[in-house]
């Protein structure tokens, strides 16, 4: 989950890291009230759980209240990248010397925490490091491995910082780690992140996300973020399964990631455009699967449906019936093809023919594609 | 032969009172693998389907001679159980439960490591040795005994994999589900050597997905195996940016896409599978 | 710092521990109103931080609400081991079948924390201990270490616990010695942990100290624990030095906690009894002097005063000036022998000489101590 | 000769531009100790008594060769000040500061140990090896060069002992103050050793305190050194139960008695001084 700027500057406020003065506002006149408070010259963003708002005109300079006012009006309620925009934050604007990058992730394939570091922050520090890539430090850390701020400092003086600087670096970089790892958080970044002309430290924005599986134990974090915009995939997450919205026709389902990933290739092959990704998990009930299908075909733009299933600890007789609960309180009828294989599989098969639903009696998806392709063409 | 999960295997649940671990456990028994207890703390003197049932995994070890365990626990729970198994001198940990922290998983595979065991998931469906065992949830009925050893990140393409294989006659000699989620116990080459090794393997197959790094960096391995390795990488039509439900199953930045993936094992002379379809021939000429 | 037995258990109750039902009472009505609330049958305990109150006879088991009053209004205001008892605990009697002892401890030589289990709990552990000391199961563990549950579900398993019993210890166990990580604690006991009918686990005691180094960063125990009884040593934290009040005549002041046992020790040996201990430690001014020496003859007893000091990073010229200070504003005169070696010890003599203070121009406190003699006999 | 601060020692200080650190640097450096720089973080390129200061320890030892540190740092910054200087390559750590959290001394015992490095503290006055150089804040004119090593807990007493030697015309090759604290950084067996294989020490003499069981774990060591030991508890006219003072000089439950001291020492062939006066007769006698 992915916090808002605000949200992630505030857990940088609460490590000590200093960040521009700020009000949150949900309306253009609370953005003038704010901008009058923060003397007037003001940055107005929107807050939305995604990168590259700066570019998608998301981020606004006021050089007055009025103008606040202005920008928040034209910005709340705007769509920006795929998001409805609720709230923008008010920011004074501060002299910046100059831009620096700092960051922390996971390195998947390692198993390994990465501190990095970059001289040149900003919004082009993706070009910056793919031309030069030397110019990103990267400190690696193993499990329960913190980052002490004077290995950082010993670090950071190689490339040539000292005094004031260095040692705020240094406490930035060390407190942001010991967060990461107190936290659970998945991705962490500061960028830019801002020396002012008196050489003090200033975090200008906040990358912050946790990890999901990891919220359990990171209450202070519920309820923060934002949803996803997509009004399926939040009845998806209701139901209990993962739904990804594509751009075709046919709706998916699948008893796992990977299947439903190949289901995908598949349909493209046959030239069958998906409208979704629909994993439904090993724990199919019927009312799991008649949800699951009722979602699929809420999208209107879709005109079949192709389900590969594999019986695991839930029977296939489960499924079945709930595909053929599905079927029948469909407004309009669809095409739908089945391939379930395992647990009561020849039982689950009499059931979906008595509906009159095709199945396919093997493992091989691609043949319920086949069949799927006779049907809508 | 096979890897992992050998003759020697003597295993035990941990959860395995627990709805999933009991039911689980019976189909592994009826599979006819060697169970040889169970671990629930506070439950010792039960009895599930004859397996006797301990307060904790060091008592099987001393008393059975347990070397390897599938744990069913709730995620919070997981990471310690896991802990209790690798401190017990269990070789082969396999995770089943979803949803574990990441930092959890970070310590669980370096302790792993540490201790020289091998270590799939979590998320995954385990091993199966066809003829020998399973440990985990794979269904016994989609495998047949074989010399092909199987590689996969997903549970469900796994199974379809061996339909194929089993379909063109060739069977499996050991199937590794290696685990969905970011960060796993074992990278792929610690398993491609076992199968180069494995006197029962011929030829090897990983069934991948985008998302990650990890094929491309075992190309420079395989380019040194003796055994020819096929492979297909699922999701080569799905959009960047989306989650495509395993939490690694993502391209984020342009990293991860099936054709950088492709690209890099064709480049080491691993033969690539445009669709599962397709790995039977592609073996079938290697060997 | 040990804190009292209701504060130490409000630590269990936070780690998952049950404790016996209690209320903390300040007066006799108070316990009767307690007792009532918890049913009649009740212990009534001083709440004073130290051990051993059970056989000094502040620990009383009342049948009656009446029975709880009448034992609180004894023993409020009372003195228990030097201590006058401002608060008992009312604390509902629970049945026990069988009294462990848990404890975690500092292995000062080593380093090392150490867990420590017997079977046999209750007042009688270190009887039991010397006796059988094989019968003390000790678990040792270094920096940053913990103690898994599971680490100790199979050592008490080896010792014949098991199910439901073993499963409580472990997790007991385990969150004590995270606790104590966590909390800075130096030691911490439960004695005796009871084991009652249902096979459930009660801490019916609970001995709690924290580092007292550490306070600084264990703010939530600040302000908890027990003053000291003692008035002078209370006013010796004031003024920042160390006083451990012994029973003779003689004050004894000394710039070095080795050096003050020195004192003590040459003074015995000439037949003189030392009033106190006193070390200054090196940051010695005038005032920190006067005050001192002031605080030693508070002490009615007091009829001579031996000071050996070593001039360090401050000069003995202020500690001289403290002491001819100190002098001229002793209501009663008595015979004062200072020792001073080190950083402008020859300018300090010349002012205690000055002010009819007998000096020892050598390093020799041994010397200082003859001279003290002479002067008081 | 001597152990631990030698010909060799390069030291800095760490919290040199703090009111103790610069006025102690002042003092060390009028002795004639051989320091070469100093670190106070935040600091780089100021100048103490013509001392450089710099950002990190590691600097120093890159640019100055530095070996060895005196740390006068507040209580709760000392343990990360004592990390810099182990991970830097530092070998010996005198840590002056008072009231460290036995906590945080854990972690420094153990890392030290680790790192094969010597640490001497929490609360000690330093090491001092007259004529070579002084570590720490011991008070110079109170040492005179000869050939008796000298261990103690307490820096008051180390002066005292010194002056009773002086007086006896013995003179010391090094004194260590090995810290008042409960944990401390080295185990008096490592500094017993480093005297006995010291060519420029004849005998050693130990003063120590009543409480802990150093002494009398030191025992079986001292049996097998090749020099004398002569040993002095102090407190043996203490109170049990009640603190001196140092955390560690506390009679707790009966053991830590200068008697139960003294009789271990005794029984290992060490000589015991009833007072310090007693120590240069009873060095005299033994060598």
């Amino acid at each position: 989950m992915r916090l808002l700027e605000y949200q992630g500057k505030e857990v940088l406020k609460s490590l000590g890291i200093v960040v521009p003065d700020s009000r949150v506002a949900n309306t253009p006149e609370e953005a003038y009230e704010a901008a009058q408070e923060l003397g007037g010259k003001v940055m107005i963003k929107v807050q939305i759980p995604t990168g590259g708002r700066g570019k998608a005109g998301g981020v606004k300079a006021a050089a007055t209240p009025e103008e606040a006012r202005e920008f928040a009006a034209k910005l709340l309620g705007a769509v920006i990248k795929g998001y409805q925009v609720k709230q923008v934050l008010v920011e004074k604007q501060i002299k910046v010397q100059k831009e620096l990058y700092m960051g922390i992730t996971i390195d998947n394939r390692h198993g390994k925490r990465v501190f990095m570091f970059c001289e040149a922050g900003g919004m082009d520090i993706e070009q910056v490091v793919s031309k030069s890539p030397e110019r990103l430090l990267k400190v690696e850390r193993g499990a329960k491995e913190n980052l002490p701020e004077y290995q950082i400092r010993s670090i950071l003086r190689q490339r040539g910082f000292s005094n004031k600087t260095l040692v705020g670096l240094s406490k930035i970089a060390s407190a942001l780690f010991e967060a990461f790892l107190k936290y659970d958080l998945s991705t962490c970044e500061i960028n830019p992140l801002c020396i002012l002309e008196d050489g003090s430290l200033v975090a200008a924005d906040a990358k912050v996300e946790i990890d999901d599986s990891a919220l359990y134990r990171q209450k202070q974090f519920q309820n923060k973020g934002m949803d996803t915009p997509d009004e399926l995939e939040l009845r998806a997450k209701e139901i209990g399964v993962t739904y990804v919205k594509l751009d075709g026709e046919i709706g998916i389902l699948a008893s796992g990631a990977g299947l439903g990933m190949c289901c995908i290739d598949l349909l493209a092959d046959e030239g069958l455009k998906p409208a979704n990704f629909l994993e439904t998990g090993g724990g199919i009930t019927r009312e799991l699967m008649a949800d699951a299908i009722e979602l699929v075909v809420s999208n209107k733009k879709v005109k079949a449906i192709l389900i590969s299933l594999y019986g695991g600890v839930n029977s296939l007789l489960e499924a079945a019936i709930g595909i053929k609960n599905a079927k029948e309180s469909m407004e309009k009828q669809i095409p739908i093809v089945v391939k379930a294989i395992g647990n009561q599989d020849v039982e689950a098969w009499e059931i979906l023919r008595e509906a009159g639903i095709d199945i396919v009696e093997t493992f091989h998806t691609e043949r319920a594609v086949q069949l799927l392709k006779e049907k809508v063409s | 032969m096979s890897i992992l999960l050998t003759e020697n295997t003597k295993a035990i649940i941990q959860g395995i009172t627990g709805k999933v671990g009991s039911a689980q456990a019976k189909w592994m028994l009826e599979y006819g693998t060697k169970l040889v207890a169970g671990v629930t703390p506070g439950r010792k003197g039960q009895n599930v389907y004859g397996l006797p049932v301990y307060d904790d995994v060091l008592e099987t070890v001393e008393k059975h001679g347990a070397n390897a365990t599938v744990i069913f626990a709730p995620a919070a729970y997981t990471k310690s159980a896991v802990f209790e198994a690798l401190e017990a001198g269990i070789k082969l940990v396999i995770v089943v439960p979803e949803h574990v922290p990441v930092a959890d998983a970070i310590e669980m595979r370096e302790a792993a490591k540490a201790k020289g065991a091998y270590l799939l998931g979590p998320t995954t469906p385990g091993v199966i040795s066809p003829g020998i065992g399973k440990l985990g949830i794979m269904p016994g009925n989609m495998f047949k005994q074989g010399r092909i050893g199987v590689i996969s990140r997903s549970g469900t393409l796994s199974y379809e994999a061996a339909g194929y294989l089993n379909d063109a006659g060739m069977g499996e000699s050991t199937v590794v589900g290696i685990g969905a989620d970011p960060v796993i116990g074992m990278d792929l080459p610690d398993l491609l050597q076992l199968f180069d090794e494995d006197e029962g393997t011929d030829a090897v197959v990983i069934v991948g997905e985008i998302g990650g790094t990890a094929e491309e960096e075992a190309a420079p391995f395989i380019q040194k195996m003796k055994k020819p390795v096929v492979a297909y990488i699922a999701g080569r039509m799905s959009p960047p940016g989306k989650r495509m439900g395993h939490a690694g199953a993502i391209i984020q930045g342009g990293a991860g896409t099936a054709e950088s993936k492709n690209e890099a094992l064709t480049k080491v002379g691993a033969a690539v599978a445009f669709n599962l379809l397709d790995v039977p021939v592609l073996l079938k000429k290697a060997l």
